[in-house]
């Protein structure tokens, strides 16, 4: 698994959709959520080179993301990325069930930070069912295990929309967040895209 | 959109520039992002830092200075500041004393000062975190983020600061902070949305006759969107939302009508004049009193109501000389 | 039309009635519709009046106090007061050493000041008149009503209060405020327009991507309508026309970025940073400087740039304590 | 000529037309115009009664509006009316001639005020063709004369539309001035239709 180039990929496919993210984040949040995460993902690619090892690149690209992006969302995936480096270690070669392992700690890291169960319309409603499905197809491969995880992440932001947050900015609103899909799940699915897209193409 | 900017990517650093050349008592620091007492750091005084998403000016950058404040970090609009910004913040105002970050209570924000702090706490700075959360418009339940911080963080600076300016203890001067988010509550109203820069349009589109209710301090929409209302309408919205949270008959209170930016100052006066009306009204003295735009939302039309119920210590605190740009008396 | 307001007739009672309540160290009174600072009339000192339409919030109101104006008086929304408000106000302070009257060229503002000192000699008051005539965009010449008075009322209004609360003569205090106008010019610039509330609609139309430069304080249009541009080039236009008027270059001057009233403080900085650079470019060395909302045009966006070139009297003047609800150091 | 009457029906028809008023002032103006010169007629014609001697109904009329509308034409209408209700003197009875020298000494207390020529695009563009008009139709009767003057001040306040103005608000717009009707012509020709009126029905 090419780590360096998952995250360039992530940080090319937030950029291409950072006006949609914001404006999800417009309906229920503050309205920045796409340029947070654009301008954490820029500086992260900047900041990462090919020949780092592969749990390196998320640690750094992590730490770039907590240093660079404010808001909620920068050190939410920043604690993912970083937790997921570290469980990578200093591997020189990531295998499907590394990446297995690395997707939990990342998931962990988040709501150890955030709090968050799934159903409170946050990024967690991507992120766990994306890494339950990862594990579940871990054993085909890589390709279809990331594949898999892509299609979770999918539905479970989906399935976000008819929720009423619980945590974050949206959860101010109340039953008004209702019907609108939660940003940082929207954002989740572009990260397992981009792993996806990684996998298939390795 | 129609902004007074140079390009969307710039406009924090750009009024950093500008804090900085109008403010020649200020320390600006464009690299590092933060907004510094020039006499930081002072050996024995407890520092006291905030910070936040800028578009809330005059808040907080605006409140660095004798009384109130030593640094602000300001992150991009309103976006809270990452932890680096808040960590130099931190190492630049550190006297030894320990420092008080004064947080709004935003997971965004929540998250970074936590990190900031831990950060901190490697260089042996003892940091205490106040979090405030004073917006009754948002149902508090322990499943949820709770309530948002919003205009008590003005009371919560200025009163902290004139305890920590006078030597107050790193306990002492987190206590009053906390005290006062305890004794405070704010309510705001938006008659129009707010165009974050780099979103180029507004967050939300309200009509003719439309206002929100129930509003925070980042351009999101309300609780409740209902037909427009007069003033005297709007303020007994807001005053009764908070005296159902917090019962202010019999007390003596500090009361801002705060412009969210968009507002003539004629029209808060005008809403004053009903909120002390209404708290008279209902059995409250009002003693200390701010009109004006200081913790705003961009050029955001409306105003937000804040109260605390003060005791005599806070009051003398509360009436301490502040110099500061955005707030300033008794020196 | 969304405005914090009761009813569009009593907007300006409305303010007021805030004033008073918010203010106690000022003497609101609604019957004659003055602003009289609460030591008024002092014996022997100078008074100083100034009054225009309402809707340029803190002016004049907000100058009202310690080592500025003795009183204000209010009109309507954009109105100039009647005679009968202004010799109230100039009764009210007269402490038998004459009162100067600050008023902004506008033919209702010069004839109803006129008028009124008419009346107040006829009860032997001395009043001497300054008119504020600031404003480079109108081509000013004989068979015109020559130029508006802005920005640097302002600037008058300050330092001319300085002078009368240290003792000044009558006509001192008129020199100087006259010095003041003759070594200031302002130039100003609106992103949106502004709504009366008596007309219920915005006085112009512009479209998202227009402005209007040179514009008044009064939600007129300006000169000409051009496309939106940057802050610097905003800035550019301004201090150009200023330059132009009365050359900067090797002066040491106070300069103001005044907002309208719609425009966030956190542009008003980065615009700020415009200016001070360019002047910095242009051989002037800025020594004082405003930041801020000081005359408003109700909630229109945008700003105006004032200058003044000092002299070292001027500067002291100016750094002089001021106490007053819109203007605060030293005291 | 019952300036009673007349005033009372001057108030009116400024109440009718204050939006016009106020909106022709946006243009070029502030915006006020008709809110200004409709809460001084009101105010006036409140102060009024109708058993006043004819001069006395002006001058109080004119005072009230000195003291209540502020602006431009508060002063000046004001200034007007006390004149015209000054040249009548104690009368109690008015005809055709004695208006005529009224009017004439309103023409002169404005220009006396204001500075204002014919052509700087004011509302002695109305009112000075209007007193002479007047003037030249004295002859003819009150009714007639007053028709007279009536026309004079339509045309007056319509030849505004092309000028550039020279005095007042307008005058900072400069060429932009160009191609509307000034508002204080246009309730010049409001003061002169309620004369017409009045003259006519008595
Ligand atoms: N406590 C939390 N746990 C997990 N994710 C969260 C939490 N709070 C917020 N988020 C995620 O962060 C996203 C918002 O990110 P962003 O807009 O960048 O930050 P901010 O809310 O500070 O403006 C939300 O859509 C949500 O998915
Ligand atoms: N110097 C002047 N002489 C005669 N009429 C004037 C003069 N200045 C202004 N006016 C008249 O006053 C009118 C504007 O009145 P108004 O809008 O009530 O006052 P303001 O201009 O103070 O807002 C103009 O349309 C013009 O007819
Ligand atoms: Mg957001
Ligand atoms: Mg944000
Ligand atoms: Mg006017
Ligand atoms: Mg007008």
């Amino acid at each position: 698994m090419d780590t360096y180039a998952w995250m360039v990929r992530f940080a090319e496919l937030v950029s291409a959709d950072a006006e949609r993210l914001t404006r999800l984040d417009s309906a229920i949040g503050d309205g920045d959520h796409g340029s947070n995460l654009d301008r954490g993902m820029r500086a992260a690619a900047e900041a990462l080179s090919a020949d780092l090892p592969p749990g390196k690149v998320l640690m750094t690209a992590g730490r770039t993301l907590v240093s660079k992006t404010g808001g909620a969302s920068g050190p939410l995936y920043g604690t993912a990325l970083r937790r997921a480096g570290k469980a990578l270690g200093d591997a020189s070669e990531v295998g499907a069930a590394e990446l297995g392992a690395a997707l939990r700690a990342a998931l962990e890291g988040v709501q150890e930070l955030g709090k968050a169960e799934e159903g409170d319309k946050t990024m967690v409603d991507a992120l766990a069912p994306a890494v339950t499905a990862y594990e579940a197809a871990a054993g085909e491969g890589l390709a279809t295990a990331a594949r898999a995880a892509l299609d979770a992440a999918e539905k479970g932001a989906e399935a976000t929309v008819p929720l009423q947050a619980r945590k974050g900015r949206a959860s101010y609103l109340g039953p008004r967040s209702v019907g609108h899909q939660d940003p940082g799940a929207a954002s989740t699915v572009l990260l397992f895209r981009a792993l996806a897209e990684t996998a298939a193409s390795s | 959109m129609k902004k007074l900017i140079d390009a969307v990517d710039d406009v924090v650093l750009d009024a950093m520039r500008g804090m900085a050349a109008a403010h020649p008592s200020l320390r600006v620091d464009l690299e590092q992002r933060v907004i510094v007492r020039s006499d930081a750091p002072r050996t024995g005084k407890v520092g006291l830092v905030s910070g936040g998403g800028s578009g809330h000016e005059p808040l907080h950058g605006g409140f660095v200075g004798y009384g109130m404040l030593d640094a602000a970090c300001p992150g991009e609009v309103f976006t809270s500041p990452v932890p680096d910004q808040i960590l130099a913040a931190t190492t630049a105002v550190s006297g030894g004393a320990g420092v008080v970050h004064i947080v709004k209570n935003y997971t965004g924000d929540v998250l970074n000062f936590q990190m900031a702090a831990e950060l901190a706490e490697d260089e042996d700075i003892e940091v205490v975190p106040v979090v405030i959360d004073d917006d009754v418009a948002v149902q508090d339940s322990t499943f949820t983020a709770g309530r948002r911080g919003t205009g008590a963080t003005v009371f919560a600076e200025k009163i902290a600061g004139a305890l920590a300016e006078s030597g107050g203890a790193l306990a002492d001067v987190a206590g009053v902070a906390k005290e006062v988010n305890e004794r405070s509550r704010s309510f705001g109203v938006a008659l129009t949305a707010c165009t974050v820069p780099a979103a180029g349009r507004p967050t939300f589109e309200l009509g003719e006759d439309e206002i929100e209710l129930g509003i925070g301090i980042h351009g999101e929409p309300g609780r409740e969107r209902v037909r427009l209302r007069t003033a005297t309408e709007i303020v007994d919205a807001a005053l009764s939302a908070i005296d159902e949270d917090m019962p202010l008959s019999g007390s003596e209170v500090l009361v801002m009508v705060n412009g969210m930016g968009g507002t003539p100052l004629m029209e808060l006066y005008g809403a004053y004049a009903a909120a002390e009306k209404w708290l008279a009204g209902h059995g409250a003295t009002v003693s200390r009193r701010l009109v004006g735009n200081y913790v705003t939302s961009l050029e955001m039309a409306g105003c937000m109501i804040s109260v605390c119920r003060l005791t005599p210590r806070l009051t003398e605190l509360w009436d301490a000389p502040v110099e500061t740009p955005g707030l300033r008396w008794g020196r």
